[in-house]
């Protein structure tokens, strides 16, 4: 018994469903963010099992990963700062309240 | 451009300043290492206390008239005086004193008052208790006298706290056990005899 | 360049003749070095404390710690007894489960960060690659376990101090990481062990200090910002905010936020002698003095002198930093937070920069005086 | 099965069992500091996973960044909103859940099937490259992807500045707008003793006596 690529697709796929339950079902904006972190990482492992198994000489997927991570810190940084100035101007962190733009 | 690089210049040089100035603070702190330890090592290492030292009061039962003119010039009216009138001998008779210094502040005014002198200053000033409650003496208590720090062998005296040796300016290269200011008494006795 | 003894090859091989093998005698040997380090970083520790309040003392022309063993030696420990001792508190109303954890969070990876502390050429628990960027890595871990244990306090001053610890970390650890990034770059390598031998061969001259000016007081300075130190203790400023984040520890926990400080020190000494002050390297080098001396290379006595003497030369180094940073603790007054952060990012990061820039361009430059 | 392996699978089992219980409690748990602490231990068990995939940089990456960085992030952004506020009850939201645990277990099914149905030409013989991955990954970044490389630099520039804009607070209108309030003067809650004049001046002098005499 070895550790396979599946193992690794099918956690990812895992944690990538538990990221869309999240991101559609919590009404805290800080916890539709995490949930999105939590997408960005499981197309994260899927990168790594690939780069591992199927790439172990030129590990482009850990380049890609990499990319992943830098896109995912940018995406916090500004995704926390839009939650804190709508939570200025609405005092409210609840997605359900954010609907300005519904027609 | 150019103010850019004068305020950049301008920078470099506060940061350089501050940098020199560091330095000095680290140079003068270093200096102290190399400078005799002010310590008195307390439980073991004594000062004797300044001859109009205000700790702890004594009181003395006999002499007590039961005047109350300590309460009434004390700031919070703080000595308790317990006393009876004596029909026969039509005096007031002192059944208890008592004086709690865990809320008393030594300005000793009662002592300054009182007029038979039944109350002064002893030089006593370790009154740590377990509990606030054992600092409220009572007659007895306050009768005790304490113990001199020049008489107790398990103590050395030491007469002031100016930690360099007389005539000595430099502090530094002075060994830490060369002796300190004054005198102790039973110097100055010697020095009286002869 | 010889490589020095290997303890591990010696233990292996010694077992393996005892008829062990090889993979039995291999899990034998792997436990022991993290041991070692384990209970040297804590004798460190307490050696730290007791040279903290002697030079303390020195500083303020006390005398310190007199009477419990000689020199008062044994001061720490007793402290570390009564810590034991202590009742354990857990605040009403607080979060039992984070008021534990957040202690164990912040031990654990400055601990974990002495696996790359290296003492000798083969002296070190693991050479990999990453190195250092390992402890870069692992010292982010800690501002969550301050962070935690600060919410979980029910307490708003230690709410406060878990913040202000939080954002002072992650404020100095981007100048920290350029700071070591441009010796990375004249390294070509993360690994400690390539870092020193980088700076070996010319004795006191070959070290990083006298290329790395800048970089070595930016690393400094933020050294001393992530372990809390004066001038920087702004998370546990008594005057200000009680005890910051460890207002409402007692007993063991505490004993872990004062372990991991001082741990915390003396990793960031040893790591700035390893980064600045080259390692386990003697002033003179070895080599030469051997040469002069006429002793071979390959003499199992000089293997073990020069390895001695590289563990004693890596604590010394390491040492003498953390007095200076004792010193500076009685020097220096404690900034504000807004200069704290003043500090970090308008003047270490720019410096940093611009030294990483310089670094790179010098490297370019002088491929042979900085690592072409 | 020598050793290593059996290390490996163990580590592997204890490594996702810990990162879908933390996920899990990120998604469900109600208090949210909790979710964010939780989400600390996702992103370190997928470290784990990482250097199981032979990944010792990406995986001190991920430490870093997702720890050290977003993670403390989040958890900032939690105490500066930190209002134990009540949502207003939705209509349908346990009908909404469902349907949504119902979509996503789905997906997880699909995508499951997908997993273990493709045929991955897996060169399970792994050779561990012989040079360190950071070299790897390094000539990747300066050669093949050097346009992303600079693009992404670019965009950790953008996103700082944008996330400073929007979180700084504009300087406030409010304070210039009521500057006559009267700041109410504090006063102890005792009143101060009444001073005896020592020296009285004369109108009490004349009039105090008279008072009496009346």
């Amino acid at each position: 018994m070895q550790l396979q690529l599946q193992y690794f697709l099918l956690l990812g796929a895992a944690l990538f469903c538990i990221g869309i339950y999240g991101l559609i079902t919590s009404r805290n904006a800080v916890r539709v963010l995490m949930s999105i972190e939590l997408l960005l990482n499981a197309v994260n492992i899927n990168f790594m099992g690939f780069s591992n198994f199927l790439d172990p000489q030129e590990i482009k997927g850990q380049v890609f990963t990499v990319f992943v991570i830098t896109v995912a810190a940018a995406e916090a940084a500004v995704g926390l700062a839009i939650v804190l100035s709508i939570y200025r101007n609405r005092d409210t962190v609840d997605m359900e309240q954010f609907n300005l733009l519904k027609w | 451009m150019l103010k850019f690089l004068k305020q950049v210049g301008d920078y470099a040089k506060e940061a350089v300043q501050a940098g020199k100035y560091i330095g000095q603070g680290l140079s003068v702190t270093f200096d102290h290492m190399r400078r005799r330890p002010i310590t008195v090592q307390y439980p073991y290492e004594k000062l004797i206390p300044s001859e109009r030292f205000r700790g702890r009061i004594h009181f003395e039962f006999d002499k007590c008239i039961s005047c109350e003119v300590c309460v009434r010039v004390c700031p919070i009216n703080l000595p308790v005086v317990d006393w009876e009138f004596n029909k026969e001998t039509k005096k007031k008779q002192l059944k208890h004193y008592s004086i709690d210094f865990g809320v008393c502040i030594f300005c000793g005014n009662c002592v300054e008052f009182c007029p038979t002198n039944c109350l002064s200053m002893t030089e006593e000033y370790e009154l740590s208790t377990y509990e606030r409650h054992e600092l409220n003496y009572d007659n007895v208590a306050l009768g005790r006298l304490p113990y001199k720090v020049t008489n107790d062998p398990m103590v050395t005296p030491l007469r002031e706290l100016v930690y360099l040796p007389k005539g000595v300016m430099d502090p530094h290269g002075v060994p830490d056990t060369a002796r300190r200011v004054g005198q102790l008494p039973e110097e100055i006795l010697e020095k009286s005899e002869k | 360049m010889n490589s020095g003894i290997d303890l591990q090859e010696i233990f292996i091989e010694s077992l393996m003749d005892l008829g062990i093998p090889p993979g039995a005698a291999k899990a034998i040997w792997m436990p022991l070095p993290m041991f070692l380090m384990i209970i040297g970083a804590t004798v460190g520790v307490l050696v730290t404390v007791w040279l903290e309040r002697k030079i303390s003392a020195a500083a303020q022309q006390r005398i310190g710690p007199e009477y419990m063993g000689p020199f008062g030696v044994l001061a720490p420990v007793a402290d570390g007894m009564k810590l034991v001792f202590k009742e354990d508190i857990l605040p009403a109303q607080s979060d039992r489960l984070l008021f534990t954890l957040g202690p164990v969070l912040v031990v654990i990876p400055v601990f974990l960060s002495y696996l790359i502390v290296p003492f000798g050429q083969n002296l070190v628990i693991t050479d990999i690659g990453t190195g250092i960027f390992l402890w870069v890595a692992l010292s982010s871990i800690a501002p969550i376990g301050l962070l935690m244990a600060g919410y979980s306090s029910n307490n708003k001053y230690s709410l406060l101090g878990g913040l202000r610890a939080a954002a002072q970390s992650i404020s100095y650890e981007i100048p920290l990481s350029l700071s070591v990034l441009a010796i990375v770059m004249m390294s070509n390598s993360l690994s400690t062990i390539d870092i020193v031998q980088q700076q070996s061969g010319y004795g006191i001259l070959g070290w990083n200090i006298w290329r790395q000016p800048f970089g070595l007081i930016v690393f400094w300075i933020c050294a001393l910002a992530e372990c809390e130190r004066l001038p920087f203790d702004l998370p546990e400023a008594e005057e200000e905010i009680v005890a910051g984040y460890q207002t409402e520890y007692s007993g063991m926990k505490f004993a872990l936020f004062y372990l991991s400080s001082y741990v915390n020190l003396v990793l960031s000494a040893l790591l700035f002698s390893v980064l600045y002050l080259g390692g386990w390297n003697f002033p003179i080098p070895i080599d030469l003095l051997a040469s002069l001396l006429g002793v071979s290379e390959t003499d199992p006595w000089l293997q073990i002198i020069t390895a001695s003497l590289g563990i004693i030369m890596t604590i010394l180094k390491a040492y003498f930093l953390v007095f200076l940073a004792v010193l500076l603790r009685w020097t220096v007054p404690r900034v504000r937070i807004d200069q704290l952060l003043d500090l970090g990012w308008k003047f270490l990061l720019p410096v940093s920069l611009a030294n990483l820039l310089l670094t790179a361009a010098l490297k370019l430059v002088f491929p042979f005086a900085f690592g072409g | 099965m020598d050793l290593a392996q059996g290390v490996q699978i163990v580590s592997f089992a204890l490594l996702s069992l810990m990162m879908i219980a933390a996920a899990l409690g990120v998604v469900l748990l109600t208090n949210i500091v909790y979710s964010a602490f939780l989400l600390g231990g996702v992103f370190i068990s997928i470290a784990g996973l990482y250097i199981l995939l032979n990944a010792d940089f990406v995986a001190a990456a991920q430490v870093l960044i997702y720890v050290g960085a977003v993670n403390v992030l989040i958890l900032f952004a939690i105490m500066l909103v930190n209002k134990r506020e009540d949502f207003t009850p939705l209509s349908s939201a346990g009908l909404r859940k469902g349907a949504t645990a119902l979509v996503c277990a789905g997906l997880f099914v699909l995508l499951s099937t997908m997993v273990l149905a493709t045929p991955w030409s897996a060169s399970t013989a792994s050779v561990p490259t012989t040079e360190s991955s950071i070299v790897r990954i390094g000539q990747h970044f300066f050669t093949d992807f050097l346009l992303p490389f600079e693009l992404a630099s670019v965009l950790l520039l953008i996103a700082m500045v944008g996330a400073i804009i929007l979180a700084r607070r504009e300087y406030l209108p409010e304070v210039l707008q009521t500057p006559n309030v009267q700041q109410q003067v504090l006063t102890l809650p005792e009143r101060p003793r009444e001073l005896v004049p020592a020296v009285s001046d004369s109108s009490t002098l004349t009039s105090t006596p008279g008072d009496r005499n009346k």
